[in-house]
């Protein structure tokens, strides 16, 4: 389960990151507003994924163990 | 709504409080959402008004645009062809003139003494103006000339001026003596028009630029943007320039050659030039003899020898000329081949023809001689009278519209370059250069009017009357100036010592129309003294000048474009043009345009109706004396109205609504026709004036002189030739080794643009144009402060000033320049831009010229240091 | 002596003592930091017209400048202490692990520090915080100092800085205190089993991994903030990104030396931050300097052998004009930090005085390096004939700049007053014995 | 269709009425210039040289400005024209240091306080003609949207702390007017329109005469084209410089 939910988190992280990175830069596209990303906020999920992807390393240190509950 | 969209914004911002603040802070204080839903609830009404420029002298067309009546931009009219939908810089800032909160609001009543900076009350126009009103009458009824009138220039025509002038029959003083006035007499002495030096820059191929300001300032008559538009036209064509001038920065990069000339020489320049002319064969034989007065018989006494004609009131003297074909004296005009050389016998007498002595005067004005004096090497004074001569074409034709015309593609630029201590006959020499090949009048050579229309001063200048003391406080017709141009400085030197000038009657009351002596003239001491004087002065300006504030009893706020003006010419110099200036909104504040102010003057003083009145008096000035416009003499008239009737009497339908059109506003007439450009094409040709090469009634003036017995310094430049001497200047000590020339910037117009902050932003304030070569032996580094110390080699007097250094190779090492923008106080924009260089220049005896003009060249030392 | 009011004292490393030398410094840092938020209050009223900054060409100014000086100054520090507390993981270097949490905490807050010190110098500062995450666009190479540096990187140190502290966290929330609430919280039911132990050395080895190259990318990022330009002379180089890294290391071990100092004096540790640590921070400086050193005269050489006309002017600037003290002041203090690192490397005795003075003598030279890559290619490296340019900071820039150093002391000051500056020692460091 | 602009320098006579014509339009704050005309000098006496230069803002087809802007506030339009949207605009400055032409000005100051303040603006004599506008000649078209992007781009003093530039006067030329500067330029020597059309005056210009563009080896393809003279070099020296402080 914690090697699941940390690689999950990492994958999410990095998906995230592809995302944010690609609707970043719209490049390709020749529109008057081509300096703008793709949806708003992209930036921000780029960022979003950085830190879910280091996140990891939190949820994989600090998952409670099932097996003391 | 849009301005008040603004204004809710502006304040807005500064009265919310910490936690508004702060939230503008952080989000930027955008404007956007206030002003998108204003915008939405109203949109704002644009219009435009055509109208006139109201800063430089040749008054460009413009479009005023508008925002629910509030003027936003200025731009230029393209149906106005003088400036084609362009302006200048001045053009464009004006607007902040416009709305000045410095301008004079109210008709203000000074409070304090004169002499020092002024207080005031606020009055109404109607205290004001029986004030002033009052002190008019009171000296008018003793004697009408001892009320002084003077006006700074007047934009657009004059009429209104003119009008009042001679409803008072008071005493007129101009700006002309400190601009461009020695020119306007060397040429209406020499052709006979009013103007000074252009070339036909439609085919002109090779110009000299002398002392044009190409860049930066008018040349003759427009004020800048029309020449250099020809210019750049003509250099399209493949015209070249040849630019002499101490400074390159004037020409830029528009001078082919530069001949970096010494201040003040140029009269050498000219005469060399001559003489090269003649050693090269460069010489127009059929035109010296046909239109000049080259084949003068000149008798022992330097006067022509004449015959005359007819008796008692209508004797007329006709000059003889020696004809070669009969071998005998001949009246002008009837002889076949009049010898332009040799030496006759006439009556017993030795005669020789004007020619053969001006070709004699010139023979030892060498290029040798001249490249000692200019500055100049004499290869390339060599090197300019053969491409003058050579470019001149002498005997080609060319057919302009359908008219044959000499073609001389050759032609001279001046203007203020006339303003030196031998301005005037520098000015006689530089015309009779493009004489001797013929160029004067013809396709590409050199004009000087837009048309060939003969100035008064022509004729009157054939006889130069000196009279017998007392003299009038102008000195006209004295021992002292025989050819006047009305100098307020020499006005200002009478005030001071009328004894020394025989004069018996000083003026007593001034109106000062937007003119400020005290800090657009040279010497500000003299007028100090002098207009303290005056019981009463009266200011009309929009503006607080430095002389209002010392001396004004009454300043009266007149309005600045915002009024009825005109008529004012439109032509480009090749297409005929009339334009009015349109109030592109009301006047501001309590202001009021001119013209009604000299209307309710008048009425007050009491001479608006009535014949020779006021009224009566502009109908003559716009000619509708005796047409079915004329003003009623006993109506008080709308200004509109009288705009409306001469546009009628111009045969414009719509009359004055013509002009306020955008679409329209400039009347044009047409192309100016070859018969009226070309001085050989008109009828008769060059307006009938005989070109004056030699000057024989110069040299009875100075005969007249002595006899009255005005000492050497008056007399001795009335020559009938163009003679070089040494300059007053360059007696002064050795350690004075600069030349301090003062300059016109782009920027700025006279003093009063220099308070405008958009322009004082381009040109922030005075400075010292100096030779980096010479700046580093005196140990001056770019921006250090400067002093510099004037000398006045005649009385030893010394004056000083404190500017910045600013260091360029476009100047001579052994000259120094200023702009004479700068030095007023009055306005918070003034303050601390530094000094004028008129503060340092001299007037009087070796400064003031011999037609009463000033001279704008003095000998300086200049130290590092000084408190600005 | 053992009072009940000083039971907080029992916590190691003076952890909660407040005595009086300690409310001094927060006093008088917090002053600072006043004087820094007023002045930067002046810049968000009045508008930037209160700092130096001019605009660059016909204004005669430097667009950028002591902020952003300061900025890449700040991130430079940063990268020395994640680096060394990265290699201690990844190499297993346990003789250093007593400074591995001060340069962690040093990169921290030192990215702390660039990230305001950028913020500050923005027109729109909040505006910026929100563009940045609304349309910020990897074309710009702010974009890397933006994501990566600030949020990539200063997160995963603090991950990185949080996760290695959860032992001593553990320890120290057994012991009743004021602060007890704030080491169970960190601590988030960390037990020191070996199943945890195990999990800590295998995330902190990844992390220090991921780390690594994501540094060497956030700092190179930096460098092509201004390596990119071309058109400005002095900044368009391929040097330019890796010299940044070098004397990022510079300025970072020199920080940390500086601190570990404080820290051994402060803690009074002197028996764990030994000179052993002393002597790997001061040969990992000698090498770093060395390398900057060795581009530095690369700089030099391309400067003065074959400047291009139009750099004429910046380089006569630098190395004889208005900036030559700065860089020869700069370049003599490297050369000298390096005389004195070699010299003790050769006689194999490293004083912490000396070290520490090479410490400040090598962030001074930074300081001064990152200003001249700033700020002279804006008023000496114009292409078009205007003319030469000056900028001075103002005291609203000096004050911000002092405030954003305050700030940096009193987070590093108040964190260790709340925190072991080094790990608890197994045995002399229990502290549940005075339960 | 891209905009550009011809400077034909044999004709300019550095008289600067283009750079007043683009402050009354743009309202740009004191001691902004988005056009500049140096005036410089080469060589020495009597060898000297002065040249004029106008400097509008050089709308580089690969303007390196668009590129680092953080924030996509500089963005490029299709038209060519370079534009900087006042909304989004963060104050970064990044834009200025990579423009090798100096033609970006930033807003240090409030609006309210470039605008000439020696003239107090503010006088209440003047309110009832101005209705409080600061300046007075405020142009209303600067507070509106622009282009079908509809951003905030159009003229200057928008705000405390953005970037600021020259914007080809795109309020003007959506209504089919020339830029301002073009407009007055007392000799024509200023020429707009569209670059990639041989039939324009810019298009003619381009295919009949040598033209060169400022430090064309930046690789920036400017958009402003110069004729006659050549580009000055490291040794021009500038003279009669304005009062560009805030």
């Amino acid at each position: 389960m914690r090697r699941f939910w940390t690689a999950a988190c990492l994958v999410v992280g990095v998906v995230l990151m592809v995302v944010g990175y690609t609707a970043s830069a719209p490049w390709g596209t020749e529109s008057v507003a081509h300096s703008d990303p793709r949806f708003v906020f992209a930036p921000a999920v780029f960022v979003l994924g950085v830190v879910i992807a280091f996140s990891s390393a939190l949820v994989y240190e600090l998952l409670p163990e099932k097996r003391r509950h | 709504m849009q301005e008040i969209t603004r204004r809710t914004f502006v304040k807005g911002t500064a009265a919310v409080g910490g936690a508004a603040a702060a939230g503008k802070f952080l989000f930027a204080s955008s404007p956007s959402l206030a002003q998108a839903e204003a915008a939405a609830l109203a949109s704002p009404i644009e219009d435009f008004i055509a109208t006139t420029c109201w800063v430089g002298k040749q008054d460009c067309g413009m479009i005023a645009r508008r925002i629910d009546g509030r003027v936003v931009m200025f731009e230029g009219n393209p149906t106005n062809p003088r400036n084609v939908g362009t302006l200048c810089p001045k053009g464009h800032a004006q607007i902040q003139a416009l709305y000045d909160p410095n301008r004079v609001k109210w008709p203000l009543i000074r409070t304090n003494e004169k002499g020092v900076t002024g207080e005031w009350r606020r009055a109404s126009w109607d205290e004001a103006l029986d004030l002033v009103a009052a002190s008019v009458k009171e000296v008018r009824d003793r004697d009408p000339k001892l009320v002084l009138w003077q006006k700074g220039r007047s934009k657009a025509k004059g009429f209104y001026d003119e009008a009042f002038v001679k409803a008072i029959g008071s005493s007129k003083l101009g700006h002309g003596a400190y601009c461009s006035d020695a020119g306007y007499r060397g040429v209406e002495y020499t052709i006979g028009t009013h103007a000074v030096l252009h070339p036909d820059f439609k085919y002109c191929n090779y110009m000299l630029s002398w002392g044009w300001n190409i860049t930066n300032a008018g040349g003759n008559k427009f004020c800048w943007l029309t020449w250099p538009r020809h210019m750049v036209a003509a250099r399209d064509r493949g015209m070249k320039i040849a630019h002499l001038d101490p400074r390159l920065r004037s020409a830029g990069p528009f001078a082919d050659t530069w001949l970096p000339i010494r201040p003040g020489t140029d009269l050498a320049m000219a005469l060399a030039l001559c003489q090269q002319l003649i050693a090269q064969g460069y010489l127009d034989r059929p035109y010296l003899t046909t239109y000049t007065n080259s084949p003068y018989l000149v008798k022992p006494d330097g006067m022509f020898a004449k015959v005359t004609e007819g008796a008692g009131e209508e004797a007329t003297e006709i000059p003889l000329v020696w004809d070669e074909a009969t071998g005998r004296a001949m009246k002008f005009g009837e002889a076949e081949s009049p010898a332009l050389e040799g030496t006759f016998e006439l009556d017993g007498e030795v005669v020789k023809p004007a020619f053969q002595l001006f070709m004699d005067h010139v023979a030892d004005y060498t290029p040798e001689w001249a490249a000692g004096i200019t500055g100049l090497t004499a290869a390339q004074i060599r090197t300019v009278a053969h491409d003058f001569g050579d470019n001149a074409r002498i005997g080609a034709t060319m057919i302009v519209d359908g008219v044959e015309v000499p073609y001389r593609p050759v032609g001279i630029m001046a203007y203020h370059m006339s303003q030196q201590e031998l301005g005037f006959q520098t000015i006689r020499a530089m015309t009779i250069v493009p004489m001797l090949v013929g160029a004067v009048g013809a396709a590409g050579g050199q004009l000087s009017d837009f048309t060939w229309k003969i100035y008064k001063n022509y004729d009157k200048f054939e006889h130069l009357k000196v009279e017998d003391p007392p003299y009038d406080f102008m000195l006209n017709k004295s021992k002292f100036y025989p050819m006047n141009t009305g100098s307020p400085s020499v006005v200002a030197q009478v005030m001071m010592d009328p004894d020394r000038y025989e004069v018996e009657k000083l003026p007593e009351v001034a109106i000062l129309h937007m003119v400020n002596p005290l800090n657009s003239f040279p010497s500000r001491k003299e007028f100090l003294e002098s207009y303290g004087k005056f019981k009463h002065v009266a200011v009309i300006s929009p503006w607080m000048s430095e002389t209002a504030d010392y001396f004004a009893d009454v300043v009266l706020p007149a309005a600045t474009i915002e009024k009825y003006e005109g008529p004012i010419s439109a032509t480009d110099a090749y297409v005929d043009a009339v334009t009015l200036r349109i109030p592109p909104m009301e006047p501001l504040f309590e202001s009021r345009g001119e013209i009604d102010i000299y209307l309710d003057l008048c009425e007050r003083i009491g001479v608006l109706y009535g014949e020779d009145g006021y009224l009566s008096n502009v109908n003559d000035q716009l000619k509708l004396t005796d047409t079915a416009f004329a003003l009623d003499l006993e109506a008080m008239p709308e200004v509109r109205d009288i705009f409306d009737r001469w546009a009628h009497a111009q045969g414009i339908d719509e009359g004055v609504a013509f002009f306020e059109d955008p679409a329209k506003g400039v009347y044009v007439k047409g192309p100016v026709s070859p018969t009226k450009i070309y001085g050989y094409a008109t009828d008769p040709p060059f307006g009938g004036a005989v070109h004056r090469l030699y000057g024989d009634s110069l040299l009875d003036a100075q005969r007249q002189m002595k006899e009255k017995g005005a000492e050497e310094i008056y007399w001795r430049d009335y020559t009938a030739l163009p003679e070089w001497r040494s300059l007053t200047m360059d007696s002064s000590p050795s350690e004075y080794e600069f030349y301090l020339i003062s300059y016109h910037q782009i920027e700025h117009k006279q003093s009063r643009t220099s308070f405008i902050p958009l322009l004082a932003e381009l040109s922030p304030g005075s400075k010292l144009d100096m030779n980096p070569q010479s700046a580093a032996r005196l140990g001056i580094a770019d921006g250090d402060t400067v002093t510099v110390e004037s000398h006045n080699a005649v009385t030893g007097e010394t004056r000083s000033l404190v500017t910045r250094a600013a260091l360029g190779e476009g100047i001579r090492p052994d000259t120094v320049a200023m702009p004479h923008h700068f030095g007023g106080w009055t306005h918070p924009q003034n303050k601390d831009q530094g000094a004028s260089a008129n503060k340092v220049m001299f007037l009087g005896e070796g400064y003031t010229t011999n037609t009463a003009d000033q001279s704008f060249h003095v000998k300086v030392k200049v130290t590092k240091g000084g408190e600005l | 002596m053992a009072t009940q009011t000083e039971r907080h004292s029992t916590l190691p490393q003076r952890v909660g003592q407040m005595n009086g030398a300690w409310r001094l410094f927060v006093i008088g840092a917090l002053a600072v930091l006043g004087f820094g938020i007023y002045s930067f209050w002046q810049e968000a009223t009045q508008g930037m017209v209160v700092t130096g900054m001019r605009d660059v060409g016909t204004m005669g100014g430097a667009t950028w400048g002591l902020y952003i000086t300061m900025v890449v100054y700040f991130i430079g520090v940063s990268f020395a202490g994640i680096t060394v507390a990265a290699l201690i993981r990844i190499f297993n270097l346990d003789h250093l692990k007593p400074i591995a949490r001060t340069a962690e905490l040093l990169t921290v807050v030192s990215l702390i520090l660039g990230g305001l010190a950028i913020i500050v110098d923005l027109g729109n500062p909040m505006r910026g915080v929100v563009n940045l995450f609304k349309y910020a666009r990897p074309q710009s190479p702010f974009f890397g100092t933006f994501s990566l540096v600030v949020a990539g990187y200063l997160f995963s140190s603090l991950v990185y800085l949080y996760l290695g502290g959860r032992r001593d966290a553990a320890r120290l929330a057994k012991s009743p205190s004021r602060l007890q609430w704030f080491h169970r919280l960190w601590a988030a039911g960390y037990a020191d089993t070996p199943e945890e132990r195990d999990r800590h050395d295998r995330a902190s080895f990844w992390l220090a991994i991921a780390i690594v190259p994501l540094l060497v990318v956030a700092h190179s990022t930096l460098g092509f903030v201004f390596g990119l330009q071309v058109g400005r002379p002095g900044w368009y180089g391929t040097l330019q990104a890796p010299a940044f890294v070098a004397l990022a290391g510079v300025s970072g071990i020199g920080h940390i030396l500086i601190l570990a100092a404080i820290v051994r004096k402060v803690t009074a540790t002197p028996h764990r931050i030994g000179e052993a640590i002393f002597a790997w921070l001061g040969k990992f400086l000698l090498g770093m300097l060395l390398v900057y050193l060795y581009f530095m005269v690369v700089e030099l050489l391309t400067l003065v052998y074959a400047t291009p006309e139009t750099e004429k002017r910046l380089s006569d600037a630098l190395l004889t004009g208005e900036f030559a003290w700065i860089y020869w002041g700069s370049v003599a203090a490297l050369v000298i930090s390096a005389v004195v690192l070699i010299w003790q490397a050769v006689v194999r005795r490293w004083s912490v005085t000396w070290l520490v003075a090479v410490g400040v003598l090598a962030n001074l030279a930074a300081i001064g390096k990152r200003y001249l890559i700033v700020v002279p290619s804006q008023t000496h490296g114009t292409l078009l004939p205007y003319d030469t340019g000056s900028y001075s900071p103002s005291v609203v820039e000096f004050g911000v700049i002092a405030g954003l150093f305050a700030l940096g002391a009193l987070l590093i000051g108040l964190f260790f007053k709340a925190f072991p500056a080094l790990p608890i020692e197994d045995e002399s460091e229990e502290v549940i014995a005075n339960a | 269709m891209k905009y550009g602009m011809v400077v034909d320098l044999d004709r300019c006579q550095g008289c600067r009425a283009c750079m007043e014509a683009c402050k009354v339009e743009n309202n740009t704050a004191q001691g902004h210039f988005w056009m500049y005309v140096f005036r410089y000098e080469e060589g020495s006496f009597p060898e000297t040289q002065i040249n004029f230069l106008p400097r509008p803002c050089q709308h580089c087809d690969n303007a390196p400005c668009v590129k680092v802007c953080p924030v996509g506030a500089r963005f490029s339009r299709e038209d060519g024209v370079v534009l900087t949207d006042a909304d989004r605009c963060i104050g970064c400055r990044y834009c200025e240091l990579a423009c090798p032409y100096g033609v970006n000005y930033f807003n240090w100051r409030k609006p309210e306080k470039g605008q000439y303040e020696i003239v107090d603006w503010s006088d209440p004599d003047l309110e009832p003609v101005t209705g409080g506008a600061i300046p007075p000649y405020r142009n209303p078209d600067l507070d509106g949207l622009h282009g079908e992007e509809q951003r905030r781009t159009g003229g200057g003093s928008q705000a405390k702390g953005v970037m600021e530039k020259c914007t080809f006067c795109v309020q003007r030329i959506e209504k089919g007017l020339q830029p301002a500067c073009v407009t007055t330029c007392p000799t024509d020597a200023l020429v707009f329109g569209d670059k990639t059309d041989a039939s324009t005056p810019v298009g003619r210009y381009l295919a009949e005469k040598r033209t060169w563009r400022l430090l064309e080896e930046a690789g920036t393809e400017p958009s402003v084209f110069y004729v006659g003279s050549r580009p000055p070099t490291h040794r021009s020296k500038e003279i009669e410089r304005p009062k560009a402080s805030v």
